[in-house]
This record gives C-alpha cells, structure tokens and sequence, in this order.
C-alpha cells in the first residue's frame, strides 16, 4: 500500500467517522485525531522523502502508484511526488490542523461541517499527489463543492452571494483547465494523461498557444490573479474562519500550483513566447492588491485583497523562469499559506468576540486579548516580510530571481512589484495600529476573554511554522531545488 | 574568536525567553535577566575589543576575522545568504559602542520604567533590539545587514510603539518603520542590483578594491550616471532613511514618544548611526566605484546638519531638540565620510567619523538618559515646565553640562576632538564646506545651551511638588557616560579605526581647532545672555523674524508635505480609485456576467407562463404546421 | 341536381361523412378549449373533443376492420375514461372554487413562477 | 334512405350544437347543448349498429356525466349569472386556429375521399359476444383493460371524494 494514499484515505475515514459520529465529543475525536493523524503523516512523508534522497533514489518522482481507471481514455489513477508535492502537502496539513482547531467548537452542524471540510482537505491532497492530468482535475473539483457548501451554509454576511460567485468564477476556471487538459492529451499524441510522459512529447506551438492561455488562465482564476481575483475578497469574508483559512492558504495555491505543473511544464514553448502578458498582469496584481488593501476597512477584505498581492507575485515568480524566481515562487506559496492562515485565524477569533470586522469599530484590542493581538501582529510583521519569517525569504528569493533578467520589460515590473514591499507595510501597520493599538472606546469589548487553548494550539503550531520557514529555509529550497531540474529543462529545451 | 558568537546568540535568547513568558514572572527578575544578559555580552564585547586590539595588527595593519559563518539560505550556486560574524576595528568599535549604551540602558531602564505595565515585554523588546543591532555591526555581507536592518527597525518599531494606548505613539511608531522600510526598498534594490552584478553579497570581496568584482557594471550607465553610482546611492538611500538624513528625518523627532531611555539607545546611540555604519562598511567600494555618490553624501550630510541644527533652536520639547540635534551631529557623520579618501591622512574623514559616531553615541545618550532623568522628576517633555532644576537635580545637572560641553565642542570633552577632525577634514575637502560645518557646529553650541539653560537655570516653574534626584540605578549609568565623555577624547583613535587599518597618528589642527572654540564659545555666551536668565531678549528676536520664524518651528513644513503625499495623493488619489475601480468595475463585470445570464434565463423563462391555454395553443399550432410540412412537402 | 341528391340519400353513408362531423365536433371543441375562461367550459369542450374521438373509433372499426372489435372497445374504454376524469375534474373545480370562489383559469396562480415582466430582475449585486 | 335523412339531422345537431356549446354565455346552456351533442352522437353509435355502445354513451355520458356538470355548475354559478366573456384576442386565436385545423383536417379528407369507403355489414354486435370478449383473455379480449379501467375508476371514486370534501 501507497504511503502517499494515506493523505486521501483519512478524510475519508474521518467523513465516514463524522457520519456515524453521533455527539459532540466523538465529532471532537475524530476531526482532531484525524487531523494529528494527517500532520504527522505529512511530516513522516518528508522524513521518508529526505531518506530517500538522501541513499541516492534520484528518480523525478517518487511513491508512484498507477493505477488504470477508465483504459479507454488511458485515464489512470497515478500519484507520486516530488519535493514540491512533499512540500504542499506538508502545508496543507499544517492548515487543516490548524483550521479544524479554529472551528473545534462551531455551533451549527458540526457534523456535516467537518465531513464537507474533510472532502475539502481530501481534494487539496489528492490535488497534491497526482501526476495524471485527470486525477489532477478530479481532485479539483472534488474540492470545488465542499467550498460552496461551506460557505453558503456556515458563512456570515452576503454568504449565498459569496457561495455563488466563487462556486461559479472557480467552476469557470475548471472549464478552462479542462480544455487545456484535454487538448494537452490530444495534441500531445501521448496516449496518457501521465505528466511526466506528456512532458516528453511536443505539441505544435501555435495550438500551444491556445492551450496555454486556457489553462493558465483557468489556473489563474483559481489563483486570484488579476483580473480574476473578484471571488477572493468576497469568497474569503463571507466563508466561515476555517474555511477562510483553506481558501486563502491552500485553495488559492492549487491553482498556482496547477499553472505551474500543467500550463508552464507541459506547455514550455507556449509559456515562454506569451509570459510577457501574464507577467505584466501578475506584476500589476502585485501592485494593484496592495494598493486595494489599502483603502479596504474590513479585516478579512483586506487580508483577502493582501492575498491577491502575495499570489500576484508568486505568479510574477513563475513566469521569470529561473530556478531562483521557481524556488522564491513556492517558497511564497508555503509562506503566504501559513501567514494568510494565521492572519485568518486571528482575524477570526478578533470577529467572534466583536462580531465585527469594521477597522473602525475596534480600538485597542491589544490590552483585553494580549494573545490574539500578539498573534495578529506577528501574522502582520511576517506578511510584510519581516527577516526571521518565512515572508522575507520568500520575497527575497523571489526578487534576486528575478534581478536576474535584465531586460527593461523585468527590470521595470520587478521594480513595480517590488513596491509592494512598502505598501504592505502601510496597510499592515494601519490595521495592527487601528485595532490592537489604542484605548478601548467600546465598553463591551473589556470584558472579551483571550484565545482558548483550541485556538493557542492552531495560533502557535501555526507561528512555529512560520518561524521555522523563515529561519531554516535552507531546508525546503533544496528540496524544492531538487525537483526543480527536470521542469527547467523542459523549459530550455 | 568563537565566543563572539554569544554576543549575538544571548540577546537572542533572552529576547525568547523574556518574550515567551511575558507577564508570568516579576518585572524585577525579568528586568535582572534582561540587564545580566546584556552585563555579559558588554563584557564579552570589551574582551573582543581588547584582544582584537591588541593581538590582531601584526605588521601595523588589521586583520579581518570571521570566525563564524553559515551558509543560511542558498539562491544559486553564486549568491547565497551567509550568517557570520565579521571582526574589523569598525564592528568592534561598534560592538563596544552598541553593548555599552545598551547596557548603560537596560540598568537606567530598571528604575525608570518600574511600575510600567509590560516591564517585561519591554525587556525583551530591549534585548531583541541589542541582538539585532549587534547582528548588523558584525554582519559579514550585505544581505545579513539588511536582515538585521529590517529587525532593528521592527524592534525599534516596537518600542516606539511600547506606551500603545497613546495614540501619538502608535502614529510615531508607524511612522517611523514606513519610512524607514520605504528607504529600505531602495537599499533592497541597491542590493539586488550590486549582487546581480558582482555574484557576490560579500564584504570581504565587495571592499578588495579589486576591479573585476564590479566588472560586470563595467560600461552601463542610466541617465547619464554610471550603474556603480546608482546602485551606491540606492544603498545609500537606505542608510539615509535609517540615519534620518533629510527628506526622510522626519520620523525620528516623532519617535521620541517611545520611553526616554528607548530614545537614548536607538534613536541616538545606535540605530540611527547604521546609515553612517553602512556607508564606512562599504566605504572603498563609495570611494572607488562611486566618488560622485560619496561626495552627494557630504553634501546631503552637511545639508541635514544645518537643517536641523536650525530646527532644534526652536523646538521647546527637550526630547525633540536632542533629536534634531542627532540628526544634525549625524550629518557631521556623512559629511565626515563624504570628504574622506582612502588611507593615510586622506582617510581622516572616515577616521573622524567614526570617532565622531563613537563619542556621539556616548554624550549623546548621556544627554538623552539626563533628559530622561529630568523628565522623570518633572513628568513632562516640555521646556517651559522646567527651569531651575539645577538646585534639585545635581548629579543630572553636572552631567548633563559635561555632555552639553562635548558636543558643543569644548575642549577638553571627546567631542572636541571628534568634530574637529570632522572639521579638519571638510577644511581639506573643500573651505566653504569647512566654514559652514564650523558655523553649524556653533549652532549646535548655542540650541544645546539654549537647552541647558532652558532645563537648569531660568526662572523655576512652579512644580505641584519638589522635584527629587533620579534613584542610583539611574545615575550611575549618567557617570558612567559622563566620565567615559569627559575621557573618551584623549583615545588615539586613528592607532584603531582607519579605513585601511594602518595606524594613523591624530594631530589637531591648531588653527580650526580655535576657530570652532572660539566660535562655540561665542555661541555658548550669546545663548547664555539670552536664556540663563529670564528676559526678553529671545523674544524680540522671535518676533523680528516672525515668518521665518514660524516656518522653522513647524521644521519647514516638511512632515505636512508627508501628509500631502500620504493622505492626498497615496491613499484619495491611488488607492481610493483603485479600490473604487476593483468593486465597480473588476467585480462589476463578473456581476454583469451573472445579471445577464439571469435577465437571459428570466426572458426565456417568460415563455413558460403556467397557462394552459396557451400550452395547447402552441402545441395544436406545432402540431398543424408539423403535420402540414408532412402532408405538404 | 336530382342525380345530386339522389347520390345523397342512396347507398351507404359513406365514411366521411362521419368523419366530416366528428371534425366539426373537434375543433368546436378546440376552440371551447382555448378560448374560454371556466374551467366547466374547458371540461365541456374536452368532453366534445373525446367524443369526436369516439366517434372516429367507431366509426373506422366499423367501416374498415368490420370483424374486428378494437375500435368498439377502445370506445367504450374511453368513455369509461371520460367519466373517471369528469368525475375527479369535478372535484378540483369544486375545491377551487371552495378556495377562489370562482372557476375560471386567470385566477389560478398560486403555483405559477412569476413571468420576467411581472417581476423586476433581481439585483444580484450588494 | 331512411337512415340518410336520419343521419343528416343527427349530424346538422351535432354540428350546430357543438358549436353553440363552446360559444354559448350560460354555462348551463352549454351544458344543455353538450347533452344534445351527446345524444346525436348515441343516435350515430346505433346508425353504425353499435347498440351496446349506444346504451353506454346514453347511460354514462348523457346521464352520468351530464348530471355531474350540472351539479358543477349549479355548485359554483351564481342564478341566471353570466360568465366573464373572454379576451377578443384569445377568441380571435382560438377561432384561427380552430378554423385552420378543420380546413387542413377537411382538405385531407376530401383529397382521400372514395378510398376506404364500402361498408361490408351493419349486423348487430350481441352482447354475448362483447360479454365474452370483455371478459376473455385470449387474443383481441380485454380482460386486463377491463380491470384497469374498473381499478382506475374506483380509484377516481376515492380520490374525487378526497378532493371534493371539506376539510375541517
């Protein structure tokens, strides 16, 4: 049996667990061990994955189980992974951790809220592991749904809006990906779905060009790049805290993730001819989320418009094609899922006391919930990319990538990305100082009680996370480095 | 060497520790650890000064040490992130400073902050902020300084922002770290630029003067400036915006809302001297590869200087006159640097600076923890408040008259012989500069007095109850600076610190020297006549210059520009409409999407009206004509 | 003239005869059906139209397949029919007018989707 | 001949009281011309030489049904009152289409005229034999239809008391 099944067999444990599950403590029981369960899975793979790199297994991807699922269409059951899949799958348990302790004690249906939140998670996993473009597009909609139910039920606000919007713009992206998928299958001549046996094969260039545009594109919906994004800001406010916290940590990565595995590994010469207009885009979304975070009043708009900017750049990373900008790009996607998920959680726990995400109705929160407003503060230093976090070393691998082509067209979107480094600053520190800084002018909010031990747990597991990317993040470049190789130079050839 | 390591690894520490237990102990023990940890490290600091000093200059020339390095984070085979410890004479001159006011600090700081709430958090605030500082003095290549740049400006951040239910504070501390991080960018930039072109982050390869490193740069230009100069000056806007060298000075008055003693270590002492540190770290790469930048700085230096010295003779807010006046001694910093050339005698400028930085940082948080003292006896930052203290507070008082000396410039106060040779060197750059520094360094002498005065003597401000001398803790920090002020200039300085490390004998120009005495001393009577006795004559001249007057007192008017830019143009005229064009237009198209498939299917679904008639109507209609296309066709 | 009706009233009736008079009866039917309001008038003119149709049945079962007798029964069958469904049509038309206290289609709406001129197309923007 | 003369005048009542049932104002008007329809079209039925069905179209129809839509309308009309008169527009449709389907439907018919028309027999169908047949389940008998319809009816028995009856 496949170590990497384990990723999808427990939530499915867990929802079968979560259906028979007939009060609150055996619901407790199950997403928590459930949830232990796929952390430490997560952090066994990598040991796993590390030893075998470590005795000389050099193969591109590893733990590979192919199944046949449907022969006619040469569609196979095929997962595998490589540092890359290694590295999300371990932030996305770390996220559904996290996520499940933020919700450990949501009042309505808990039940079928963590049997949809755990096909969610099953969707991201499968996501991460496969190397068939059809379990690849499987798994993504697989995680499609539980989205919409999540926050259409157990949102807050204009949530039916919100449900609608993202179900749709997301579907619509699936579509897109869809047409690219198959027309990588058909055009390729392959005869599989398998990625890595696609990449060997050389589809025209000027049906490239089509199929890269709809897959990046679709891709790019699903990432909040500019100017797709319109789902995030409304789909992130309205959804309920944890769900926030998958969208923004691991949702949004799945389409960077995809872009970069189907639409720039499959689609090299295509990338390489149209990157221009989409690195103008995702340095313009750099720019422009900053700037519209800037001027939002609510919490999580901005956290959702900060989003947008951080995935800008990790776009703008990708389509530098160098192995630094590729390295800095899912350095960025592990450290903005962390630091957005935090970012979410507090925000969360600030709106569950004030029942209210208004920057202007909240004053010094600071002195009444010391730990979520130490929490918040660091959620913002290390958004705006302070040293010791895992945001600096992201932006930074980002930016000495893509220092490095020097051209007028990368230097100037470099240095309009760049920007943003100053903006995020501004519109952080104007939250931090708005809502934690400050005297109390609201009575009621003196006698809010700090975190809980649920949320401290999630709060710190996910801090120590951070922390650790950022002051060890030698470790997670090389292993990204090393499965790199083969996509670079299916880029330069 | 290994143990240097400790020097950067117990703030460290005691940061975590402090930090993670917050308020469970006793703000005593915590301020213990806090003042034992940094006990320590001073003394580990003075052992590496002395052993470096005296073993490591075999041939008259000084040794660069690493004894630690890692490889931290790899970008491509070439450039990757190192930390280590770099030991020259400027980083253990730096060490000694760095350790020693913090140090100076974190005693002062156990009486002046009892009682406050976050005792602890502010020790660990402290200790986060020694560590970083001493990580950025002994950085072995640029990107670890940026690193530590970004962190003591957060912890100088945070302590700006320590009283956070003031909401000046919060504005400060905001302010402070935007537009420090906004010369950052440029700094960045300047690095991402200078790796690119070199390969390297290095210290070590970047300050060899070997040519080939800057090959790469060789021959490009933009707008008419070679790539060398763009670069160093992106770098240099960084240290300026830490320096608060103008435009970018304004946050430093503001921050003095941070606690007094806060305002001695960082923003007088330490922090604000890395720009300086900066340009004297990466001096043979300004001077060979950059002359035109070096020299800009010297001017923006000199620039600052007067600017400031201008402002701070009307402030009345004591914390505010100091900081205007260190932003101006730092402008007598640059300009030293910018003057400097390379070894020898032309090195007296970077010697001078450097010396200056040393002395400075001393009297300077001399000044600031007197300051501190007095505010604590009268509780308020304000001049008017004060006045007569010298009866009360006489330990304060002699101290804070020896500083006022030094950096008036009196013989024989460190000051004295640090500004000289700042003065020397700007003489021998270029007379005009030498003159004006001189008629700055007498402004200095006079806004100073004005501020002695101002605090000791005058009429007594009727106080609601006697003012009392500052408890022990708090004063012996003050002699401790006070004596190491009065000693601090007969240190043959040039034996340590040159820019090529040779050994460099001072020699004081007799003629400047007078010159500067005599124009301080002048300046030191004219502000004794007017302020050390209550009369008018400050304010007829107050009054005779009443526009100009005004523009000063509002620092020319420079932090309402910064509103403009912030308010107006960043937030109404960039961010407002984006945002604007984001919820109306982005989203209103994906919307428009939406009401047209609906406005569609609400069309199509007027078919469907629920009336049977016209059900059977439509079908014997479809029924005839189908049956008649059968029949017919 | 003469040979005319002579033709008319000789012979056997021919099978279109029954048929010309089974049409009449079912398109007065189908215009009682699409044109009136009541309901008792639309089941009037459904029974007309059934009863075209039965006519047709016996008429065809008689004329072409004289041994057989399928167009009889299927008659007979729809009668039978005719009367169930007058029975329980009845019944409704009762309890409408029980609730609406008429019978006549146009007031029947409760269960009907307002059409797209009736209702404003629905913001779906904040 | 006789049967012609007979056949022409069912078939003028036919006609002319169809189209009065569907245009008349009073529904019990209506209701009265249907029934006329109804008997011609029983008198067709015994033309034809179908007794059997003649009977069962007198029984059911003219009485059965006829005394249920007359229970309907007196139940829901108003003495003497007249019924709404519709739309112009609807008429003007109804009357189009009508009119179009007969002609289409006659010009059919006319161009088929003489093809099918011989009749063999007018013998009597006795009852016996559509006894048999109704109760036979060999090929062409109607057992299974015959229990179908008797189910169907009971069920509309039950359920038209069901729908009719007030609730409380």
């Amino acid at each position: 049996m496949n170590f990497l099944l384990i990723f999808i067999l427990i939530p499915m444990l867990m929802m079968v667990g979560l259906f028979f599950a007939n009060n609150r403590k055996q619901i407790n029981l199950i997403t928590l061990s459930g949830s232990v369960l796929l952390l430490l899975s997560a952090i066994g793979l990598t040991f796993l994955y590390l030893h075998q790199r470590a005795i000389g297994n050099t193969a591109e991807m590893l733990f590979i189980t192919d199944v046949p699922w449907y022969p006619a269409f040469n569609i196979h059951f095929l997962v595998g992974v490589d540092g890359i899949s290694v590295i999300m799958l371990l932030l996305s348990s770390i996220i559904v951790f996290a996520s499940v302790l933020v919700s450990w004690k949501i009042d309505t249906m808990p039940k079928e809220y963590f049997i949809w939140f755990s096909l969610l998670s099953a969707g991201a996993f499968g996501f991460f592991i496969s190397l068939d473009l059809f379990t690849l597009f499987f798994f993504l909609e697989m995680s499609l749904v539980p989205k919409f139910l999540l926050i259409g039920i157990w949102g807050s606000g204009k949530k039916e809006y919100s449900a609608f919007k993202l179900a749709l713009m997301v579907m619509g992206g699936s579509v897109l990906v869809l047409f690219g998928i198959l027309g990588i299958y058909y055009f390729s001549g392959a005869e599989s779905m398998n990625l890595l046996e696609l990449a060997k094969h050389t589809i025209p260039l000027n049906i490239q060009y089509y199929l890269f545009v709809s897959s990046f594109v679709g891709f790019g919906i699903i990432g909040a790049m500019f100017p797709f994004h319109s789902w995030v800001p409304d789909g992130h406010s309205s959804a309920p805290t944890s769900v926030s916290m998958f969208l923004s940590g691991i949702s949004m990565k799945l389409g960077a993730y995809g872009a970069f595995r189907v639409a720039i590994f499959l689609l090299p010469e295509a990338a390489h001819q149209l990157a221009w207009i989409f690195l103008i885009l995702a340095a313009f979304s750099v720019f422009y989320g900053a700037f519209t975070a800037l001027a939002q009043t609510d919490l999580k708009y901005i956290n959702a418009y900060a989003s947008i900017s951080h995935c800008g750049l990790l776009f703008f990373a990708f389509l530098i094609f160098n192995e630094t900008a590729i390295t800095g790009a899912f350095l960025q996607m592990i450290s903005h899922g962390l630091i957005t998920a935090l970012f979410f959680a507090t925000i969360g726990m600030i709106y569950s006391r004030t029942h209210t995400r208004m920057i202007n109705d909240m004053n010094g929160l600071m002195k009444v919930i010391p730990f979520i407003g130490v929490s918040f503060t660091i959620a913002g230093l290390a958004s705006l990319g302070l040293p010791g976090f895992s945001g600096f070393i992201a932006e930074m691998t980002i930016f000495v990538g893509a220092f490095q082509e020097t051209d007028l067209l990368h230097r100037v979107l470099t240095l309009i990305a760049a920007t943003s480094i100053v903006i995020t600053a501004v519109y952080i520190l104007r939250v931090v100082g708005k809502v934690l800084f400050g005297t109390i002018t609201n009575k009621h909010h003196l006698e809010f009680a700090d975190a809980t031990w649920w949320e401290r747990v999630s709060v710190i597991v996910l801090v120590i996370a951070i922390a650790g990317l950022g002051s060890a993040p030698m470790l997670f470049s090389n292993m990204i480095n090393d499965s790199l190789q083969p996509v670079l130079n299916n880029l330069m050839r | 060497m290994q143990y240097t390591l400790l020097i950067l690894v117990l703030p460290l520490l005691a940061f975590v520790v402090l930090g993670l237990v917050d308020s469970r102990w006793k703000a005593r023990t915590a301020g213990t650890i806090g003042t034992t940890v940094m006990g320590i490290v001073a003394i580990l600091a003075y052992y590496t000064a002395w052993s470096y000093f005296t073993t490591a200059n075999p041939g008259g020339v000084y040794q660069k040490f690493i004894p630690f390095q890692m490889e931290w984070m790899k970008f491509s085979d070439q450039l990757h992130i190192d930390l280590g410890i770099l030991i020259d004479p400027i980083s253990v001159m730096m060490l000694v400073v760095v350790s020693t006011v913090s140090l100076m600090v974190h005693i002062y700081s156990l009486r002046y902050m009892e009682g406050e709430k976050g005792f602890e958090r502010y020790y660990a605030f402290l200790s986060l902020f020694s560590f970083s500082m001493l990580g950025l003095v002994v950085a072995t290549n640029i990107f670890q300084m940026y690193i530590f740049w970004e962190l003591v400006g957060v912890s100088s951040y945070l302590l700006i922002g320590f009283y956070y239910t003031k909401p000046e504070a919060v504005a400060a501390s905001k302010k402070a770290f935007i537009i420090t991080r906004f010369a950052d960018l440029f700094f960045l930039i300047g690095i991402f630029l200078l790796s690119y072109y070199t390969r390297t982050f290095d210290f070590d390869v970047l300050n060899s003067g070997n040519a080939t490193v800057f090959a790469g740069t060789a021959g490009l230009s933009f707008l008419g400036l070679s790539l060398m100069n763009w670069i160093m000056a992106l770098i240099f806007i960084g240290g300026a915006g830490k320096s608060a060298m103008f435009p970018m000075h304004i946050w430093l008055p503001d921050a003095m809302e941070g606690p007094t003693p806060v305002s001695a270590l960082i923003h007088a002492a330490t922090m604000v001297v890395a720009g300086v540190y900066l340009v004297a770290r990466l001096f043979p790469v300004y001077y060979f590869f950059a002359p035109e930048v070096l020299h800009g700085i010297a001017y923006i230096g000199i620039f600052t200087a007067l600017f400031s010295a201008v402002i701070a003779c009307t402030q009345t807010d004591i914390k505010r006159v100091l900081a205007y006046s260190t932003i101006s001694q730092i402008g007598f910093m640059m300009v030293g640097l910018g003057v400097s050339g390379m070894g020898g005698h032309h090195g007296l400028g970077y010697m001078a600076s450097m010396f200056h930085l040393f002395t400075h940082a001393m009297f300077k948080a001399l000044l600031f923890l007197g300051a501190g003292s007095v505010i604590h006896a009268v509780h308020s930052n304000e001049m008017n408040k004060m006045g007569g203290l010298r009866k009360y507070l006489p330990v304060t008082h002699i101290t804070f008259l020896i500083a006022c000396l030094a950096i008036a410039g009196i013989p024989p106060f460190s000051g004295f012989f640090s500004k000289d040779e700042i003065l020397s060197a700007a003489f021998e750059f270029n007379p005009y500069l030498g003159s004006l520094l001189i008629f700055i360094a007498g402004l200095t002498a006079f806004y100073m007095f004005r501020l002695y005065y101002g605090i000791f003597w005058t009429k007594e401000y009727k106080h609601e109850h006697i003012p009392h001398e500052s408890p022990l803790a708090m004063l012996l920090p003050l002699i401790f600076l006070a004596l190491v002020t009065v000693f601090a200039g007969f240190i043959p300085f040039g034996k340590f610190v040159t820019n090529d490390g040779a050994d460099y004998h001072i020699h004081i120009d007799l003629v400047t020297a007078s010159v500067s005495v005599a124009v301080a001393a002048v300046a030191i009577a004219i502000s004794t006549i007017m302020y050390r006795k209550e009369n008018k004559i400050s304010d007829r001249i107050v009054s005779s210059f009443s526009v100009f007057f005004k523009i000063v007192v509002h620092k020319f008017y420079i932090d309402e520009l910064y509103m403009f830019i912030t308010k107006k143009i960043v937030f109404r005229l960039i961010s407002a409409p984006i945002a604007w064009f984001d919820r109306t237009l982005v989203n209103g198209t994906i919307n428009s999407f939406a009401t047209v498939t609906q406005w569609t299917s609400l069309q199509i679904k007027g078919i469907q009206t629920g009336r049977v008639q016209q059900y059977a109507f439509v079908f014997l209609l479809s029924t005839l004509l189908i049956a008649a296309l059968i029949i017919f066709i | 003239m003469g040979e005319f009706f002579s033709k008319l009233f000789s012979g056997t009736i021919p099978l279109e005869a029954y048929i010309v008079v089974s049409l009449i009866m079912f398109f007065s039917g189908i215009y009682g059906f699409l044109s009136r309001k009541s309901l008792l008038m639309i089941l009037i003119s459904i029974e007309l139209i059934l009863n075209s149709i039965d006519i047709n049945f016996a008429v065809f079962n008689r004329y072409l397949y004289p041994g057989n007798m399928e167009g009889f029964f299927f008659a007979l069958f729809t009668i039978a029919i005719s009367a169930c469904e007058t029975a329980v049509a009845i019944a409704i038309v009762i309890n409408i007018y029980r609730n609406l206290n008429n019978v006549e289609v146009d007031s029947m709406t409760e269960l009907r989707e307002p059409s797209a001129n009736e209702t404003e197309i629905k913001e779906v923007n904040e | 001949m006789e049967v012609h003369i007979v056949f022409y005048i069912l078939s003028l009542i036919i006609a002319v009281f169809s189209v009065m049932a569907v245009t008349s104002g009073r529904l019990i008007r209506s209701a009265t011309y249907l029934l006329f329809v109804l008997l011609a079209t029983a008198g067709l039925y015994l033309i034809l030489g179908y007794q059997y069905l003649f009977a069962v179209q007198t029984a059911v129809y003219a009485g059965g049904i006829m005394v249920l839509f007359i229970f309907a309308i007196l139940l829901t009309q108003r003495p003497g009152g007249r019924i709404t008169p519709e739309s112009v527009k609807q008429r003007v449709f109804a009357i189009i289409l009508s009119v179009a389907g007969a002609f289409f439907s006659g010009f059919i018919i006319i161009s088929n005229i003489g093809r099918v028309s011989h009749l063999v027999d007018m013998k009597e169908i006795d009852s016996r034999h559509i006894g048999m047949t109704l109760m036979g389940t060999g090929k062409f008998q109607y057992l299974m239809p015959f229990e179908v319809i008797s189910v169907l009816l009971l069920a509309c028995i039950v359920g038209a008391i069901m729908i009719a009856r007030k609730r409380s």
